[in-house]
């Protein structure tokens, strides 16, 4: 019944999905002030829960008209089923159209959304994980005043998501792609009140898009290539990618294929020669495309160069964090590499540029993880380091395995975040201080007084350091495995790779890859457990903060923390501007000069607690919080046997199977004892967690956390130089800001300077002294002025007494010419026109033009005598010649 | 899209619960336009939208205290139910559908020109008002305007396609061989659209900040308008000087009468620059006039004649210069733009709406028309040279000096140089798409930039002072003024689904993949590229110091959110900012044909004429191009100053 | 008879008398005088050349310089009339008629 | 006959140079005037010679009559000082210029002798010629327009005339308008100090 209703290639369900979070961004966004928190939490919620059950529904019709089209298929022997690569999809309208190919073709962009294996997975997660961040942050967001503005942004997000998904052409994707970042924008500078959130979400909004100029450089280089931009298109139009040939490559020294050449600027030659190497440099379309789309995904994933807008991202709300910065959005430059996996692969050097990426992007982030004290950086840089793995993972190849990470990932980074979550808001409900109620040191002993919170979050820890039963470790194995095995060949076969001298990976990566992998699995356990130990085990050490009194108690007695902090400047959100609308018009003319007076920042005491007391303990959050923690939680343990690779048992590869069809059997080669290295490679992950949980353990449980104290103080330098994040955005501040900065700087100077002075205030002056000097000739004499014009008068008579002959020839084609003479009042001529030196005629004669005849290459100078009313005659002559060549110049000769 | 932002202060009306009380007189009239509504979507099959776009735009505005309900809401359902009239009157036709060419809809001949005659009707008539009647002046402007929007409304109702629609051509100055001859197709159709639609928009919100003299504000906005119109349907080289000279006067007096401290420096600036490079270009148009003249024996400054002339490449050269020169002051390019910031900064909101949204584009139109049209060869010798200019001239320079100006309208006038490097951009690269992307980016630039201005009016009107530094944590007190300000920077930056983003996406690929820039399209594009993060660099970074981060100074914490005149005239260029950014289709459909043709005959003249030296020798008369109106000339042998 | 050019030449003679009187003389009377004397040389050489040409004396435009010299005197009345009145209010200012004295317009 | 038209041409031409040097170069500005008079009567006499019956008439009356009478009056209206005193000032440019006049007259001279020495004579004129009744059909005729055209010139000229020539006389101020100002002045004083009107 369902099929009839929702063809394949008409599948309104889509409208559905999308219209509805958009729909409740609208409603929020524009009424939610009026309507009400419960309305706004109602609107949010009903959204996506509808949007959750439409993607259930064409999920299961997906997989139903997937299995449509099942048919035997016999490769090397073994029988399997394999199945086409089916899609649902819906064109809403025809958006617009750009010049594809070498500027004649016209690339068509429909608003065209599909589903299709890959997309659907993600439809679930995002809309899924979605609907369960939205239930928590109900709860979370509960006494925060802008909290129909929170959900208009949250509803957005996930539209711009879901059309980042769904789009079935790359400009649509961009659409969604720069949408979440918009949304990223919005809400990491929710509490935009204060000053470093705002530049945070900017940082965010910037480094996304330097991220999205290498998108928008892919679309044209594919445009431009493949003469198509939708993914059925790019996929039958990928071979353009490699076509030989000078004029098919990408010249990038000297840039676009030109030459130098000396010049000359007067006498002196610049010698520009010595640029020219001698064979130009240039790489094919598919390298071009590949780096540019990972620019994208470094940019939108958080990868090495531009990862470091995400631990700033952690000034946004924690379940902004989590749906954001954990689930969806880092995982679409993932997302993009597997859905263009047909081009990635045609350059074996941008895949190894991906995996290396990767793995370096894995284990340096996961270094600075190892010392971090705020909970959410912790988890922002395990983040990182997980994005790091699921690159490298489809750096090699392994994109299903790198897809099934995503997906697992998902489950527990969110939990680990919602339980982060759920920490800071029992602490803030203590101290009401933001940075205080992040930082581990203030917590401890949270077992005994949060469990539900506690267990989720050790569950999720488990999953992620790779505990075998759950689902980290298989995906992670997985990938561990892929990196070492997998050999990535150029599909397109050897002869074109040699004719166009392509890069192919050396086959000792795998095993660096997989090292690199193993040592950040090690670190991931360790940094994991410790922040386990150190916020759950042991004695709550939270109960002082923010207590005066209770602070000058401890020190009395001699035990507490001897932390430095006390009262910090106090989250504004409950400041009272008092800016209540006054009457008064402040146009009035006093209001003037005290308007751009600066206000004195002051403090004042928004929360009335009776500070002398302990206070309660961190109590369990409400069941709107702990519930999601929970299915997550199980979802994190379970999930792993969707894909369990290590088994055999593995539905969702099969499931993506069709999709990445195009690449992964012809690009990707196992080594020779792929299957026997399987389980040995499985043992190192588990022998790598064991070892990375141990240490935790050893040094926060039973050490209580000195040998973490005694190696700070004994490598001073390195300590902080990982605190301080590899001092990775001070080399930015001093290398790209300095040079943007610089750059502005003369700009303006030049702008200022150069071109205002020289063409406003040069002009000017000369029109000033002009003035001056002419001023003088105003004597203010009659005579002299009457004398002036009488010499003007004068010079006009001698102009009309002296004779003025004009001698002008026009070729009338064929060789004859016709001279002319200018006219004059009252003259008459007398012509020589054959040039033999005497005059052809006695008396003069108002003749005023002569025919002449020249045969090729002749010359004759004809000559003129001109006599004018007063009686003066001047003599003139004209050398009349015809050009050599033959075919004669026909001019005014009308087409 | 919208999201405006929580307030803070205890706002006057309970935030949970319906907004104001419905009294019965509501209510009433609620029914009543219930039951229209439904009778409507029945009947006429296009109207659901149109009704649901209208009660949106009822519902939108918060109702202000003081004034009824019906006086915030009829107006900006009105605009809005117009606007969605006009996307489902235009929606373009699907891939396959074919348009209906039973019946084409009648051309009045002479409606353009009624569209310049209302506008100065208008003038003149107010120029008879009496001076101390405000409320009198104001209507008769705004009912002008909107005679003339509704003049220029059944041109859209006309399939474009290749030719001039609407030909309106006599011989004005037989002697001289001056024609009055107007036309439109599909290049000028959109931004004689824009003028019409930005017009009446900058003087309704005008009129709440303009006071002194509004008598001759009203006759410098008629005029303006009269004169714009003329430029972009003139298609006489002489009437088109004619109306290019006329649009500075009214400006200058704008600015110079209106404006801010230093008007008399930015306004003398402003008209000297756009002058002496009109003058070169009028010594220009008087030099192919008589080539024309003594190449055809008839004399005619018509552009279709003109067009006809193929110049020796030395003498075409400096022509090409000349006019080139005239146009790239008025874009304004990279070297001799530094007139715009002055005259923005000084200029009144109303002046700078439209320097910006329509006098800048006079520049690129006329570029595209007459510099392309008259000097292809020229102008492809050196395209690739200028596209080089304006990237790294218009585009990244402009974008660099945006970031480290202090002063809002100078940082929006100095991004207004990067959009129109994008615009030139698309118009050196000649190939369809960038042609394309360059005329909606034209009308992209009007609406967004339009809009940035209107706001940028709306804190100077409440602080006096336009410096950044003065402003901050304005989110706090303003929150429907952030999130309109938000939604034209993200227009302004070029974010997807917004209309800056079409526009430069079509430029940017269309560069790419044009063989007329020689090796250097593949760079440019990527410069290009660059500038859309400089955008975001220096537009996110003014919005941060302007609407984030604490409230600093005493002035900001009393500002009173954006009123309903504010509103209602940002309101048309918002939505304007989604309709052509979610359906671009209705803007480049009508202008494709247009747009091929002039790329078509652009690359045939160069096939035509191969080489360095394109041509050497006097000059050669073309056949008339077949796409052009029929020729209306003197009989040759009545030429006049026969010799 | 006498020629054309003797005519021509005597109201050339005449003009370049007059023409030296108003640049040489300070007084204003007298270059008024001679701006007198340089309208009739015109007048003359308007009469000589009618004269010339005075084929038919009935044909259309017959008497065109006749007609132009007579509102010469026209315009040479309406000159002096109004120049007399400068003078007198000049004068007035001045209590001079010293061209010299006039000379407001220096820088 | 020919010689006593030669006759009387040398003559009037020569009463004519005579009068105009004269008007040019006297000090005393009647001499001046009288200078100019036997100018215009020679040359009314010369128009006789060509033909310009109607002419020589309008050129005694509206010259002769007229304007130099309009000369002569204001000359005596400015009494004394109309006789500018001789300076020496400008003696050297004075020199300069008359040196250029001599020079410029030879060249004249020089010219017209060329011309004249082998000019052929007027060809015969029919008598009529210049008439009043021809002389009028044309003044009448095409020129009708500048006719009525000069007429407002005249008007204009002589309400030009009269505004500027006017100038002070207004200042004198009427017993009517004395008594009116104290009026006022003794109204404003009783009354509170008024702020004047609005200036618009």
């Amino acid at each position: 019944m369902l099929g009839q209703l929702f063809p394949v290639d008409d599948f309104k369900l889509i409208a559905l999905i999308l219209g509805m979070p958009l729909l409740g961004a609208a409603v929020n966004g524009i009424w939610g002030q009026r309507l009400g928190k419960e309305a706004v939490r109602l609107m949010a919620l009903t959204a996506l829960a509808v949007s959750f059950l439409g993607a259930l529904v064409s999920f299961f019709m997906l997989v139903h008209a997937v299995d449509l089209t099942g048919h035997e298929e016999v490769v090397e022997g073994v029988k399997s089923v394999v199945h086409e690569h089916t899609k649902l999809s819906w064109t809403a309208w025809d958006w617009m159209h750009t010049s594809g190919g070498d500027g004649a073709t016209s690339v068509s962009i429909p608003v065209k959304f599909s589903i299709d294996a890959l997309s659907g997975v993600m439809m679930l997660v995002v809309t899924g994980v979605g609907f369960l961040i939205h239930l928590y942050s109900s709860a979370y967001m509960a006494d925060d005043k802008a909290y129909w503005r929170f959900f208009a942004y949250l509803n957005l997000f996930i539209f711009s998501m879901l059309v980042l998904i769904l789009g079935d052409n790359l400009p649509l994707l961009f659409v969604g792609w720069e949408g979440v970042g918009l949304c990223s924008y919005l809400l990491i500078g929710f509490w935009y009140d204060k000053m470093p959130n705002a530049a945070a979400g900017k940082k965010a909004f910037l480094a996304n898009r330097v991220g999205d100029f290498g998108l928008i450089c892919g679309m044209f280089l594919l445009a431009h290539y493949c003469g198509a931009l939708d993914w059925t298109g790019l996929s039958n139009g990928a071979e353009g990618l490699l076509k030989t040939g000078d004029l098919n490559q990408i010249h990038l020294w000297p840039i676009g294929g030109g030459e130098f050449r000396d010049f000359h600027v007067g006498p002196l030659p610049i010698p520009m020669h010595i640029f020219q190497p001698s064979t130009a440099f240039t790489i094919t379309g598919a390298t071009a495309v590949g780096l540019a789309l990972l620019l994208g995904c470094t940019g939108k994933s958080a990868q090495l160069p531009l990862y470091i807008w995400l631990p700033d991202a952690m000034a946004g709300p924690t379940p902004v964090s989590a749906l954001i910065h954990a689930a969806t959005m880092v995982t679409a430059g993932i997302y993009l590499i597997c859905r263009l996996s047909f081009i990635f692969v045609l350059s074996p050097f941008v895949m190894t540029t991906i995996a290396c990426v990767g793995a370096a992007t894995a284990i340096f982030a996961a270094t600075i993880a190892l010392v971090q004290n705020d909970i959410k950086k912790v988890l922002a840089y395990s983040t990182v380091s997980q994005l790091g793995y699921m690159v490298l993972g489809v750096g090699v190849g392994a994109f299903s395995a790198g897809f099934f990470h995503v997906l697992t990932h998902a489950f527990f980074k969110a939990c680990l975040f919602l339980g982060a979550g759920s920490v800071i808001h029992a602490m803030h409900a203590r101290v009401h201080d933001d940075v205080a109620s992040q930082d581990m040191r203030n917590m401890g002993g949270l077992r005994k007084y949060m469990p539900l919170t506690y267990w989720t979050f050790f569950v999720s820890t488990l999953a992620i350091a790779g505990c075998p039963p759950l689902s980290g470790f298989f995906s992670k194995d997985e990938i561990l495995y892929r990196a070492y095995v997998n050999q990535v060949v150029n599909p397109m076969g050897e002869p074109l790779v040699a004719r166009l001298h392509m890069w192919t990976p050396p086959t000792a990566l795998g095993p660096i890859l997989y090292t690199v992998g193993l040592i950040t699995a090690v670190l991931t356990a360790f940094y994991m457990f410790r922040l386990t130990f150190v916020t759950f085990w042991g004695d709550f050490r939270g109960w002082t903060i923010g207590r005066p009194s209770l602070l000058a108690q401890a020190e009395l007695t001699g035990h507490g923390h001897d932390d430095e902090h006390g009262h910090s400047e106090h989250e504004s959100d409950s400041h009272d501007t008092k800016s209540a609308h006054a009457g008064h018009d402040d146009h009035g003319g006093h209001g003037h000069d005290d308007d751009g007076e600066l206000i004195e920042v002051h403090d004042d005491h928004g929360h009335h607690e009776d500070l002398t007391t302990p206070g309660y303990p961190p109590h369990e959050s409400p069941w709107p919080m702990t519930v999601p923690l929970i299915i997550l939680g199980t979802f994190a343990a379970l999930a792993g046997f969707l894909n369990a690779g290590i088994l055999h048992f593995a539905p969702i590869d099969h499931w993506l199977e069709p999709v990445f069809a195009g690449s992964a059997e012809h690009a990707v080669h196992l080594r020779a004892n792929a299957e026997r290295l399987e389980w040995p490679l499985a043992a190192c992950g588990v022998l790598a967690f064991l070892i990375g949980s141990g240490i935790a353990y050893w040094v926060y449980v039973l050490q209580a956390g000195k040998p973490a104290k005694a190696m700070a103080d004994g490598a001073p330098g390195l300590h902080d130089l990982l605190q301080d994040k590899w001092r990775v955005d001070e080399l930015y501040e001093a290398t790209i800001y300095a040079g943007t900065d610089a750059l502005a700087d003369t700009a303006v100077w030049l702008d200022r300077s150069v071109i205002d002075t020289l063409l406003a205030t040069v002009t000017s002056t000369v029109v000033k002294v002009s003035g001056v000097v002419l001023r003088l000739l105003q004597t203010g004499v009659v005579h002299i002025y009457a004398g002036a014009m009488v010499v003007g008068l004068a010079g006009l008579a001698i102009f009309f007494v002296v004779p003025h002959p004009e001698l002008a020839a026009k070729d009338t084609g064929g060789g004859n010419y016709v001279v002319e003479a200018a006219p004059g009042m009252g003259y008459s001529y007398l012509w020589d026109a054959d040039g033999n030196g005497t005059w052809d005629a006695q008396a003069m004669s108002a003749v005023d033009h002569q025919p002449l005849h020249l045969n090729a290459g002749e010359t004759k100078t004809v000559r003129l005598m001109v006599k004018n009313a007063f009686g003066f005659t001047k003599t003139v002559a004209l050398p009349v010649t015809r050009p050599e060549s033959t075919k004669s110049l026909e001019i005014g000769q009308n087409p | 899209m919208s999201a405006s932002t929580d307030v803070d202060q205890p706002s006057s009306h309970n935030p949970s619960g319906g907004s104001g009380g419905v009294n019965a007189s509501d209510l009433i009239g609620l029914i009543f336009l219930a039951a229209l509504a439904v009778v409507t979507t029945r009947f006429v099959d296009g109207a659901l939208p149109v009704i649901l776009a209208g009660a949106a735009g009822a519902l939108v505005p918060r109702a202000e205290t003081g004034k009824s309900a019906w006086a915030t809401r009829a107006p900006m359902a009105i605009v809005a139910a117009l606007l969605a009239l006009f996307v489902v009157k235009m929606w373009p036709l699907a891939a396959g559908e074919l348009p209906d060419v039973t019946t084409p809809p009648h051309e009045p001949a002479h409606l353009l020109s009624w569209l310049l005659a209302v506008p100065f009707i208008g003038a003149c008539i107010v120029l008879v008002l009496p001076r101390s009647t405000p409320g009198i002046l104001i209507g008769t402007t705004l009912t002008t305007m909107a005679a003339t929007l509704a003049v220029a409304l059944p041109i859209l109702s006309v399939p474009m396609g290749r030719t001039y629609h609407f030909n309106h051509d006599f011989l004005w100055m037989p002697k001289l061989g001056v024609h009055y001859h107007v036309a439109i197709d599909g290049i000028s159709l959109w931004l004689v659209m824009l003028t019409v639609f930005i017009m009446p928009v900058a003087a309704y919100v005008s009129f709440g900040s303009i006071t002194t003299r509004l008598k001759d504000w009203c006759f410098a906005l008629l005029l303006l308008e009269s004169a714009m119109l003329g430029t972009f349907v003139a298609l006489d080289l002489f009437l088109f000087y004619a109306f290019f000279e006329l649009t500075l006067v009214p400006m200058y007096v704008m600015i110079g009468v209106w404006g801010g401290s230093k008007r008399i420096y930015a306004t003398m600036k402003f008209f000297l620059y756009t002058f002496l490079g009109s003058i070169l270009m009028l010594a220009a148009v008087l030099y192919i006039g008589y080539a024309y003249y003594k190449a055809s024996g008839v004399p005619s400054f018509d552009y279709f004649d003109l067009s006809r002339l193929m110049i020796d490449r030395d003498t075409q050269v400096w022509l090409f210069a000349a006019f080139a020169l005239a146009f790239f002051i008025k874009v304004p390019m990279f070297p001799v733009h530094t007139w715009l910031p002055d005259a923005h900064t000084e200029a009144p909101t109303a002046g700078s709406i439209i320097l910006a949204a329509v006098m800048l584009k006079m520049g690129t139109y006329g570029y595209l028309r007459f510099c392309m049209g008259i000097f292809p060869e020229a102008s492809s010798e050196y395209g690739a040279t200028l596209a080089g200019v304006a990237v790294l001239g218009g585009i990244l320079y402009g974008a660099l000096c945006a970031w480290r100006q202090t002063d809002v309208k100078r940082l929006v006038a100095y991004s207004s140089v990067a959009h129109l490097g994008y615009v030139m951009l698309g118009i050196f690269a000649a190939t369809q798409a960038s042609l394309e992307g360059a005329v909606l980016q034209m009308v992209n630039h009007g609406i967004s930039t339009g809009a940035l201005f209107l706001l940028v009016g709306v804190i100077y009107d409440r602080r006096h002072t336009r410096e950044i530094e003065q402003f901050g944590g304005l989110a706090k007190v303003m929150p429907v003024y952030t999130a309109l300000f938000i939604v034209a920077t993200m227009a302004s930056i070029g974010l997807p689904a917004t209309n800056g983003f079409v526009g430069e996406f079509m430029i940017i690929t269309g560069t790419f993949v044009s063989n007329k820039l020689g090796h250097v399209a593949g760079i440019q594009a990527v410069g290009a590229a660059i500038g859309v993060i400089l955008g975001a660099l220096y537009m996110l970074s003014m919005v941060q110091r302007v609407f984030f981060g604490p409230i600093t100074r005493k002035g900001n914490l009393r500002l009173k959110d954006i009123n309903n005149r504010e509103m209602l005239g940002v309101a048309p260029l918002i939505i304007m900012i989604f309709v052509i950014g979610l359906f671009p289709r209705i803007f480049l459909d009508p202008m494709r044909d247009a747009v091929s043709r002039v790329g078509g005959d652009y690359s045939t003249r160069l096939a035509a004429s191969p080489g360095p030296k394109y041509y050497v020798g006097p000059t050669k008369l073309f056949a008339r191009s077949p796409d052009a109106p029929a020729a209306v000339t003197l009989a040759p042998g009545e030429a006049p100053f026969a010799p | 008879m006498i020629p054309l050019e003797a005519y021509i030449t005597l109201s050339a003679f005449l003009f370049v008398i007059g023409g030296f009187g108003f640049l040489i003389r300070r007084n204003v009377i007298v270059t008024l005088l001679s701006i007198e004397v340089m309208l009739n040389a015109v007048n003359l050489a308007f009469v000589a050349f009618n004269r010339a040409h005075a084929a038919d004396a009935n044909a259309v435009g017959a008497h065109t310089g006749q007609v132009f010299a007579f509102f010469g005197i026209a315009a040479a009345a309406a000159e002096t009339a109004v120049g007399l009145a400068i003078v007198l209010s000049m004068f007035r200012l001045k209590r001079s008629v010293r061209t010299d004295e006039a000379d407001l317009l220096k820088n | 006959m020919s010689t006593v038209a030669n006759l009387y041409f040398y003559l009037c031409g020569f009463i004519a140079v005579c009068g105009a040097m004269i008007a040019v170069t006297a000090a005393n500005p009647v001499r001046g005037a009288m200078g100019l008079l036997t100018m215009i009567l020679s040359v009314a006499g010369l128009f006789l010679a060509l033909h310009a019956q109607f002419l020589a008439a309008i050129q005694l009356i509206v010259y002769a009559g007229a304007i130099v009478v309009l000369f002569l009056f204001v000359i005596m209206l400015l009494g004394p000082s109309a006789r500018a005193p001789r300076d020496q000032r400008g003696s050297v440019s004075r020199g300069f210029f008359s040196g250029l006049f001599v020079l410029v007259a030879l060249v004249t001279m020089y010219l017209s002798a060329r011309a004249a020495v082998h000019a052929d004579p007027l060809p015969m004129a029919d008598n009529d010629f210049g008439g009043i009744d021809a002389f009028a059909k044309s003044l009448f005729g095409e020129a009708l327009i500048p006719f009525e055209l000069s007429s407002a010139l005249l008007m204009v000229a002589v309400i030009g005339a009269v505004a500027v020539a006017r100038g002070e006389a207004s200042k004198v101020e009427t017993p009517a308008a004395k008594r009116l100002r104290e009026a006022r002045a003794s109204f404003e004083t009783g009354a509170a100090p008024s702020t004047g009107e609005a200036a618009e």
